[in-house]
C-alpha cells in the first residue's frame, strides 16, 4: 500500500497532495511542468519535509506529522533515479553501482551486481569515471545503482529527459526489464505521455499541486474531463488487448480486444499477452459501410457514444466497441455529410503502423488501483 | 634553567637578549665561550627598546644587555629583571657617518661636532638615518644630541626612522640615507663609511650598557656566562671593538 | 650547488616545521568554519565572516599584537594556559605556527568554501537516498570532491605560513633556532651591515621555496582534476 | 546571392562545404547533430575562419582565401540569433535591442526600435533587465536585437532549439512576421523538419561536413537517396498548392494542387496564396476504388510510380498525383492483398486533419534556387 | 568618540593615500595581465603566472628587499631613475605605494582574472557580430560583465595595502608622516615599552579601517549583482 498525504507551501506554490494505491507495478505521477511532481516524490524520498501529512510505503510509515514521525533519508530505503545522472564523479561505475548496496541491510541484499550488470549491458564499463560515458551509458548505471540499493519501491524523476530520442530509446527498455524482471514497484514522473503508456499501470494526474485523478492508465486517459490535463494533441484512448497471433509472412501481430481483431507491427510478446495500447484520436477514421479494397488493415465495427463539442474544423467522437472506448478525430464537415450522431453504428478504420511500439504497454497486474481523490 | 623551545635538552643553553650595537663583539666572545664551555649560548640582537618589551612579555631571555639605562629600568620596575645582577659593562660614543661616496668633509672620530655643522650640504635631498627616537636607544640619543646642538628643529623632517642602530647603519652603508648618527662602534666596523665627527659627551645622557640577568633564570650556566661576560676576557674585545671601559663611565 | 650554512639550514627547518603545522592543525577548523560559511545562513554570519576574513587585511603587526594580548603570558587566555597547563606560545616556534596559521587562515577556508560552493548538492542527496548517514555522505561524497580547493587552500595556506613575518616577529619575536624562520632571519641580515650575500641568499632560498609550493599546487590540481574525469 | 565554399578542420571533423543559392527568403541549413551546421554559420559570421575558401553574400566577398580577403565579424553587417540568447546582462531589453543598431552606419538604419519592439510585442520588457525574462521572451529579444542592426542577412542557429514546445509556438509566428515584413534574408540553422517547412523556401542539406543537396525545400524532401538524411520517421512528401477558397462554415480551406483538391483546417491567408505542405507517408491512405460514405475529405487519383523494399512490416510507396509527389506508408499485407504494383492506378486518402499548421509553410518567392552540388 | 593624535591621524591619511594609490595605479596592469593569463596560452604562462603569485607567498621582508636592490637609490633601476629623473622611490610615500602595490597585485590579478575566466564569451562574440570592434566590445561588454570581479580585487588590494608591513619597512623605511603608515606605527609603538595604550588605540583604528573594507566591499558587490539580474 502505497499512501501519500501531503502539504507544504514553496513560496507561492501550494502542494496539498493526496492519493493511495497498491504499491505495485509502475505507478505514473503525470502533470505539466511546475505541477509539484519533483516535490512530490522528493518528500517521499524525504528530502523535502511536508508542512503536514503522512507518508507510508508498503505500511512502513514514513513520515506522519501527527506523530512526529520522520525517517531521515538515508533508512527510508527507496531508490531514487534522479532526472539528471547524479554519478559520483570520483568513483568508478563499479563503485557508483555498489555504493547503496553496500549500505543495503545484509539481509536485504537480493540483487546483486553481476545481476543488474549483465541486465544493462554495462561490463565494460565498470571500471570507467562517470565523466566520460554518454548520456545513456550514465542513466543506465544510475537505474543499476538506485537498484542495487534493493530498495522497497523505486522513484523515477523524469529519467528520460535529459536525453534526446536516440538515448531514450536507448535506456527505455532498460526501465521496462527492471519493471518485468524485478519486483520493485515504481513511482514514475513524466510528462511524456508515450512513456507512461508505455510503462505505467497506475496514473497520478496532478495538477497545480493537488491530484485531479487515480487509476488504471486507461480509465484516467479516457476521461473526457481531464482533457485539458491530459493533453488534446495526444488526445485519444487506451484499451487493453490480448495477443491471439502473430503473423510472421507480413511481420504482423493480431490482438483480440472487446471491439474485433487488431493488427499491429510484430511484437516479441507470446501470445496470450496482455497489452495496454493507445490509439489516438487523429489515427481513426468512420466510414458508415464497411470499405473494401483499402490499405487500412484494422476495420472494425463501433458506435458512437458522444460527440464533442468543440469549435473549429475538427471534433473528437467517443466511440465504443464492444465495451472498449475508442476515440476518433474528424472533420466538422465530415461529421455533417455522414450525419453521424449518437447511437449510430459505424465502422471504425485504423492504419496498422499507426499502433507503433510507443503507443504500447504491458499490463503487469491487473486492478492495481484502489482509492484515490 | 628552564629553556623552553629548545631543540636539544641535554645541552644547557643559555639566551642573551642583546643591544644591537653589541652583535659583532659579542658574536666574538660567543665564539671565544665555546671554547671554554659546553653551553650554548644563543644571542638576539634588536632595540633594547624591543628587546625590553619582549622580556616583559614573557621571551626566553636569560640575560638582557641593554644600551641605555632606561630600558633596563623598565625591566627592573616590572620585576622582569633581578635587580641584584645589573651592573653596567661599558660605554659608547656617537658619531656622525656619511656614505662611502660622500663629499662631507670626514674628520674622523676625534672630530667634535658643532651647532656650525654643515648638515643640509652634508644631506643634499637625501636623509639623516637615526634610531627611532621614540625608543630605540641610539635614537634617543641622537635627538638628545642634535637637539643641543640645535639641528632637531632644522633638520627634523630630514629624517629616517630605523627600528635600531644597525638598521640605520645599513641605510647609509646602501647609500639609501647620505647619512646617520649611530655609535662609535658601529661606525667602526665598516672602514668605508666616512666619520665627520663624535658628538661631544655633554650633548646627550651617557651611553651606558647594562646587563642584567632575567628574573627566575638564575642557574648555573647563566651565571657562568654572566661572569664571564662580565669578566676581563670579555672586557677585551669589548674594548678592541671599541666600547669604552666601564671604568672611564661617569 | 652551494650548501647552506647552520643559520639558514636551522631557519629552513623551522619554516618547514612552523607552516607544516600550522597547516595541519588548522586544517580541520577550516573545513569546519568553510563548511559554516558555505552550507549555513544565519544572523551573525556576516560578521563571522568579517573576522575569519581580517587578518587578510589586517596589518599583521596588528594580528600579532593582538595574538600577543590574548596569548601572550600575561594575555587574556594566556595566562591561564600558562597557569593551567605550563603552555607558553609567546616566542616559542608553536607560537609562530599559531601566527603563521592565524594569518593563512583566511586563504584556506576561501578555497575550501569556494570548493563546498561548487559542489552538487544533489550528489549528496543522491547519497542519502541510497542509505549513506550524514558522515557517511561527508567523507565519501562531500569531502573527494572538495579535494582539489582543500588541496589548493593547504598548500596556499602553506606557502603563506613559509613568509609570514609581521606577525610572528611580533608575537614570537626574532630567537635564531626558536622562532627565527627564514623571512625574520633575512630582515636580521638586512638590518645587518654588509649582510648583503646572506640577505641574497636567503632570498633566493625563498624564492625557491615558494616557487616549489606554487609548482607543487598545481601539479597536485593538476592531478585531481584528471583523476576526477578519468 | 550567397556563395559559401569553406573548408576547415576542427580537429578529427574535416568540414568541405560548397553551396551558392540566390540570398533571399529563408535559406535553411538541415543536418544531424554534429555534421557542421554552427560551424558553417560561425564561418559566415567570421567567428570562425576557414583555411581555405570564399565567402560572399548579397556579392560582398567576406573571405576569400586566395586574396587574402577576411573581414572581421563586426564589419560583416550580419545579424546572428544564437540557439541560446546571448543577451547582455548588464543592459535593459532597451539597451540590448539598441546595442547593434546605434553600430550600424546612419544611413542604413531602416529598421527602427518602435517597429521591432511593436512587431515583437516586447514594450512591456524595455525597461527590465534579460537575467528574469522567460525563454520565449528572451528569445524575442535576442530576435529583435539581431533585426535591429539592420544587418544585410540575418543568421539563425537553432533559435528554438533551447525553448520548450509551448516557448516554441510564442517565438514561431514572430520569426515568420520578421520573414514576412522585413526585406532580409535568413538563414535557417535547424534539425527540425516541422520549423523548415514552415519557414524556409530553400533547403542545404549538410551531412558530416558536405553539403548533400541544395534546392528547394520540396524538391530535396521529396528525393528518395536523401531518405537517410531527410529521416525516416519524418518520411512524406512537400508540395505546393494553392488556396483557391475558404469554407467558413466547416473551418476548412481548399487548396488545388496538380492532383486535384485538398480540404484542410482553415487558413488566415489570401485565396490566391502559394502555400507549401507536407504529407506524411503515415498519413496516406490507399483504395482501389473511389471509397465512399467515408470520413475521410481528401480522395485523389494517383499512380503508383515506385515500391520500396523495405524489410518490416510497412513499406513506403512513391505515388504520382497530376505531376505531385507523395508518399504512402502501409503494410506489406495490404500490398500484398490489394496487389499493388509501380504503375497501378489507385485513390490515396488523407484526413484533412493530418495537414496541421505545423506542416504547413508559405512560398515567398518561387524559384530561388540556383545551383549545388 | 576619542579623537585622533596628530599621529595617529598622520598615519591614517597617509595609510589611505598609499592604498589608494597603490590599487589605482596598479588596476590597468592588472586588469592587463589577467588578461592575458585568462586568455592567452603562450610558452612562459606557467612563469609569468608563478613571478605574480610570488609576492603571495614570498615574505614580504623579502619582497621589500628584492624591491631595494631593484628600485634603491644604488639598485639596477634606481640608480637610473634617480639620474635620469631624479627619482628615489625609497623613504617616499610613493615607495610605500610602490610595495604595497606590488605585495596586493595577485590578489587583485587572481579575482579579475578569475572574473574573466567566467566571462561568457559567446556574450563578446555577439557584441562583434552587432558591430562592435575591439576597444568596443571590451568596453560595453566585457568590463561590465567583470566590473564584480574588478570591484573585489581592488578592494582586497586596498585592504591588504592598507596592512602591508614587511615590504614597506624594508623598502621604504619607517618615516613619520611619510612613509609611517598604520601598521608601521603600530610597529613602532609596539616596541615601545611603554606604548600600550599606543598601541591599542593603533590596533582599534587598523580593525575599523579593514572591518569598514570589507564591509564596503560586500555591500558593492551585492548591488553590482542585484544589477545583474535586475
Ligand atoms: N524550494 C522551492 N522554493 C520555492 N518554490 C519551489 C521550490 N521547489 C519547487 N518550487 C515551486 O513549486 C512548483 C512545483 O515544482 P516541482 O519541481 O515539484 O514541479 P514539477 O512538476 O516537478 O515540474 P517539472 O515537470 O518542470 O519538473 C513550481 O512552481 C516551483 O517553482
Ligand atoms: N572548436 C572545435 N574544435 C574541435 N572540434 C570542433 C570544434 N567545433 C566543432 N567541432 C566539431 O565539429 C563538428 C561539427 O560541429 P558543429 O557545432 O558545427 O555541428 P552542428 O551541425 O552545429 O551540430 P548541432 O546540431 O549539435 O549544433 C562536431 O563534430 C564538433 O565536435
Ligand atoms: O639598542 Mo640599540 O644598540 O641603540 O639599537
Ligand atoms: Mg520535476
Ligand atoms: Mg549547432
Amino acid at each position: 500500500m502505497l499512501k501519500v498525504d501531503v502539504e507544504k507551501s514553496l513560496k507561492a506554490f501550494h502542494l496539498n497532495t493526496r492519493f493511495e494505491c497498491e504499491s505495485s507495478g509502475v505507478i505514473a505521477l503525470f502533470g505539466r511542468s511546475g505541477s509539484g511532481k519533483t516535490s512530490i516524490v522528493n518528500m517521499l524520498a524525504g528530502l523535502l519535509t511536508p508542512e503536514r501529512g503522512e507518508v507510508v510505503v508498503k505500511d512502513r510509515v514514513l513520515f506522519d506529522s501527527s506523530k512526529g514521525i520522520n525517517v531521515p533519508p538515508q533508512e527510508r530505503r527507496l531508490g531514487y533515479v534522479f532526472q539528471e545522472d547524479r554519478l559520483f564523479p570520483h568513483l568508478t561505475v563499479r563503485r557508483n553501482l555498489l555504493y547503496g548496496w553496500k549500505r543495503a541491510p545484509k539481509t536485504e541484499r537480493r540483487i546483486q551486481l553481476e545481476q543488474v550488470v549483465e541486465m544493462l549491458g554495462i561490463e565494460a564499463l565498470l571500471e570507467r569515471h562517470p565523466g566520460k560515458l554518454s548520456g545513456g551509458e550514465k542513466q543506465r548505471v544510475a537505474l543499476g545503482r538506485a537498484l542495487l540499493a534493493n530498495p522497497s519501491l523505486l522513484l523515477m524523476d523524469e529519467p528520460l529527459a535529459a536525453l534526446d530520442q536516440a538515448r531514450k530509446e536507448d535506456v527505455l527498455p532498460f526501465i521496462e526489464r527492471l519493471r518485468d524482471e524485478f519486483d520493485v514497484p515504481i513511482i514514475y514522473v513524466s510528462h511524456s505521455m508515450e512513456e507512461i503508456v508505455r510503462l505505467a499501470d497506475t496514473m497520478v494526474l496532478i495538477s497545480d499541486g493537488r491530484v485531479e485523478a487515480v487509476g488504471a492508465v486507461d480509465d484516467v486517459m479516457g476521461r473526457l474531463d481531464l482533457r485539458p490535463l491530459t493533453g488534446r494533441y495526444e488526445a485519444g484512448a487506451v484499451l487493453s488487448a490480448r495477443v491471439s497471433s502473430h503473423d510472421n509472412e507480413f511481420a504482423l501481430t493480431e490482438l483480440e480486444f472487446g471491439g474485433g481483431t487488431l493488427r499491429i507491427p510484430l511484437l516479441d510478446v507470446p501470445t496470450g499477452t496482455l497489452l495496454r495500447l493507445r490509439i489516438r484520436a487523429r489515427d481513426v477514421s468512420l466510414a458508415l459501410t464497411p470499405p473494401a479494397d483499402i490499405s487500412i488493415q484494422n476495420v472494425f465495427k463501433a458506435t458512437i457514444v458522444a460527440i464533442g463539442s468543440e469549435t473549429g474544423p475538427q471534433i473528437d467522437l467517443r466511440l465504443e466497441a464492444g465495451g472498449a472506448a475508442v476515440w476518433a478525430r474528424i472533420t466538422k464537415r465530415a461529421l455533417m455529410s455522414l450525419k453521424l450522431e449518437p447511437g449510430r453504428e459505424i465502422y471504425a478504420m485504423v492504419k496498422a503502423i499507426a499502433v507503433d511500439r510507443h503507443s504500447l504497454g504491458r499490463v503487469t497486474g491487473p486492478d492495481r488501483f484502489l482509492s484515490g481523490e | 634553567s628552564p629553556n623552553e623551545g629548545r631543540a636539544d635538552s641535554s645541552v644547557e643553553s643559555v639566551t642573551l637578549f642583546a643591544a644591537a650595537s653589541t652583535t659583532n663583539a659579542l658574536a666574538e666572545i660567543v665564539e671565544l665561550y665555546k671554547d671554554q664551555s659546553d653551553t650554548r649560548v644563543r644571542t638576539v640582537f634588536a632595540a633594547s627598546s624591543t628587546l625590553s618589551k619582549q622580556i616583559v612579555n614573557g621571551a626566553p631571555a636569560d640575560l638582557f644587555l641593554s644600551a641605555n639605562e632606561r630600558w633596563m629600568e623598565h625591566l627592573i620596575d616590572k620585576a622582569a629583571v633581578d635587580p641584584k645582577s645589573k651592573r653596567a659593562l661599558f660605554g659608547n660614543r656617537l658619531v656622525l657617518v656619511v656614505g662611502p661616496n660622500n663629499e662631507a668633509e670626514s674628520g674622523g672620530q676625534h672630530q667634535k661636532l658643532s651647532p656650525s655643522l654643515p648638515l643640509g650640504e652634508i644631506l643634499g635631498t637625501s636623509r639623516l638615518a637615526i634610531g627611532d627616537p621614540a625608543h630605540v636607544p641610539a635614537g634617543i640619543y641622537a635627538k638628545a644630541a642634535m637637539q643641543s646642538l640645535d639641528l632637531w628643529d632644522d633638520y627634523s623632517d630630514k629624517l629616517a626612522f630605523s627600528g635600531n642602530v644597525r638598521t640605520a647603519l645599513a641605510l647609509v652603508e646602501r647609500g639609501e640615507a647620505a647619512a646617520g648618527i649611530v655609535y662609535e662602534t658601529d661606525a667602526l666596523i665598516l672602514p668605508k663609511l666616512g666619520i665627520v665627527g663624535t658628538f661631544p659627551p655633554g650633548s646627550h645622557p651617557p651611553i651606558i650598557y647594562p646587563l642584567a640577568i632575567v628574573t627566575d633564570r638564575h642557574s648555573k650556566a647563566v651565571e657562568d656566562f654572566y661572569g664571564f661576560l662580565a669578566g676581563p676576557e670579555a672586557a677585551k674585545i669589548f674594548a678592541r671593538h671599541g666600547f669604552s671601559p666601564s671604568g672611564a663611565l661617569q | 650547488m652551494v650548501s647552506l650554512t647552520p643559520m639558514e639550514l636551522e631557519a629552513l627547518q623551522l619554516s618547514l616545521r612552523v607552516a607544516f603545522f600550522a597547516v595541519t592543525v588548522s586544517l580541520p577548523l577550516g573545513i569546519a568554519v568553510a563548511w559554516i560559511l558555505a552550507r549555513y545562513s544565519f544572523p551573525g554570519k556576516p560578521i563571522l565572516d568579517g573576522i575569519i576574513h581580517l587578518p587578510l587585511v589586517l596589518p599583521p603587526v596588528v594580528v600579532g599584537y593582538l595574538l600577543l594580548i590574548l596569548l601572550g603570558r600575561e594575555g587574556f587566555l594566556g595566562q591561564w594556559l600558562y597557569r593551567l597547563f605550563d603552555i607558553t606560545l609567546a616566542f616559542t616556534w608553536q607560537g609562530a605556527a599559531v601566527a603563521a596559521a592565524v594569518m593563512a587562515f583566511p586563504l584556506m577556508v576561501r578555497s575550501i568554501r569556494l570548493a563546498l560552493e561548487l559542489v552538487d548538492r544533489n550528489l549528496e542527496a543522491a547519497a542519502f537516498t541510497l542509505g549513506a548517514g550524514y558522515w557517511n555522505v561527508f567523507f565519501t561524497v562531500t569531502l573527494p570532491l572538495i579535494a582539489p580547493g582543500i588541496l589548493a587552500g593547504s598548500l596556499l595556506a602553506f606557502a603563506r605560513s613559509l613568509g609570514e613575518f609581521g606577525a610572528t616577529i611580533t608575537f614570537a619575536a626574532n630567537i635564531p633556532g626558536i622562532t627565527q624562520t627564514i623571512p625574520l632571519a633575512l630582515y636580521s641580515v638586512i638590518q645587518t651591515p654588509e649582510g648583503e650575500l646572506a640577505a641574497l641568499r636567503l632570498a633566493i632560498l625563498s624564492v625557491a621555496l615558494s616557487f616549489a609550493a606554487l609548482a607543487i599546487s598545481e601539479i597536485l590540481a593538476r592531478r585531481l582534476r584528471t583523476r576526477m574525469v578519468g
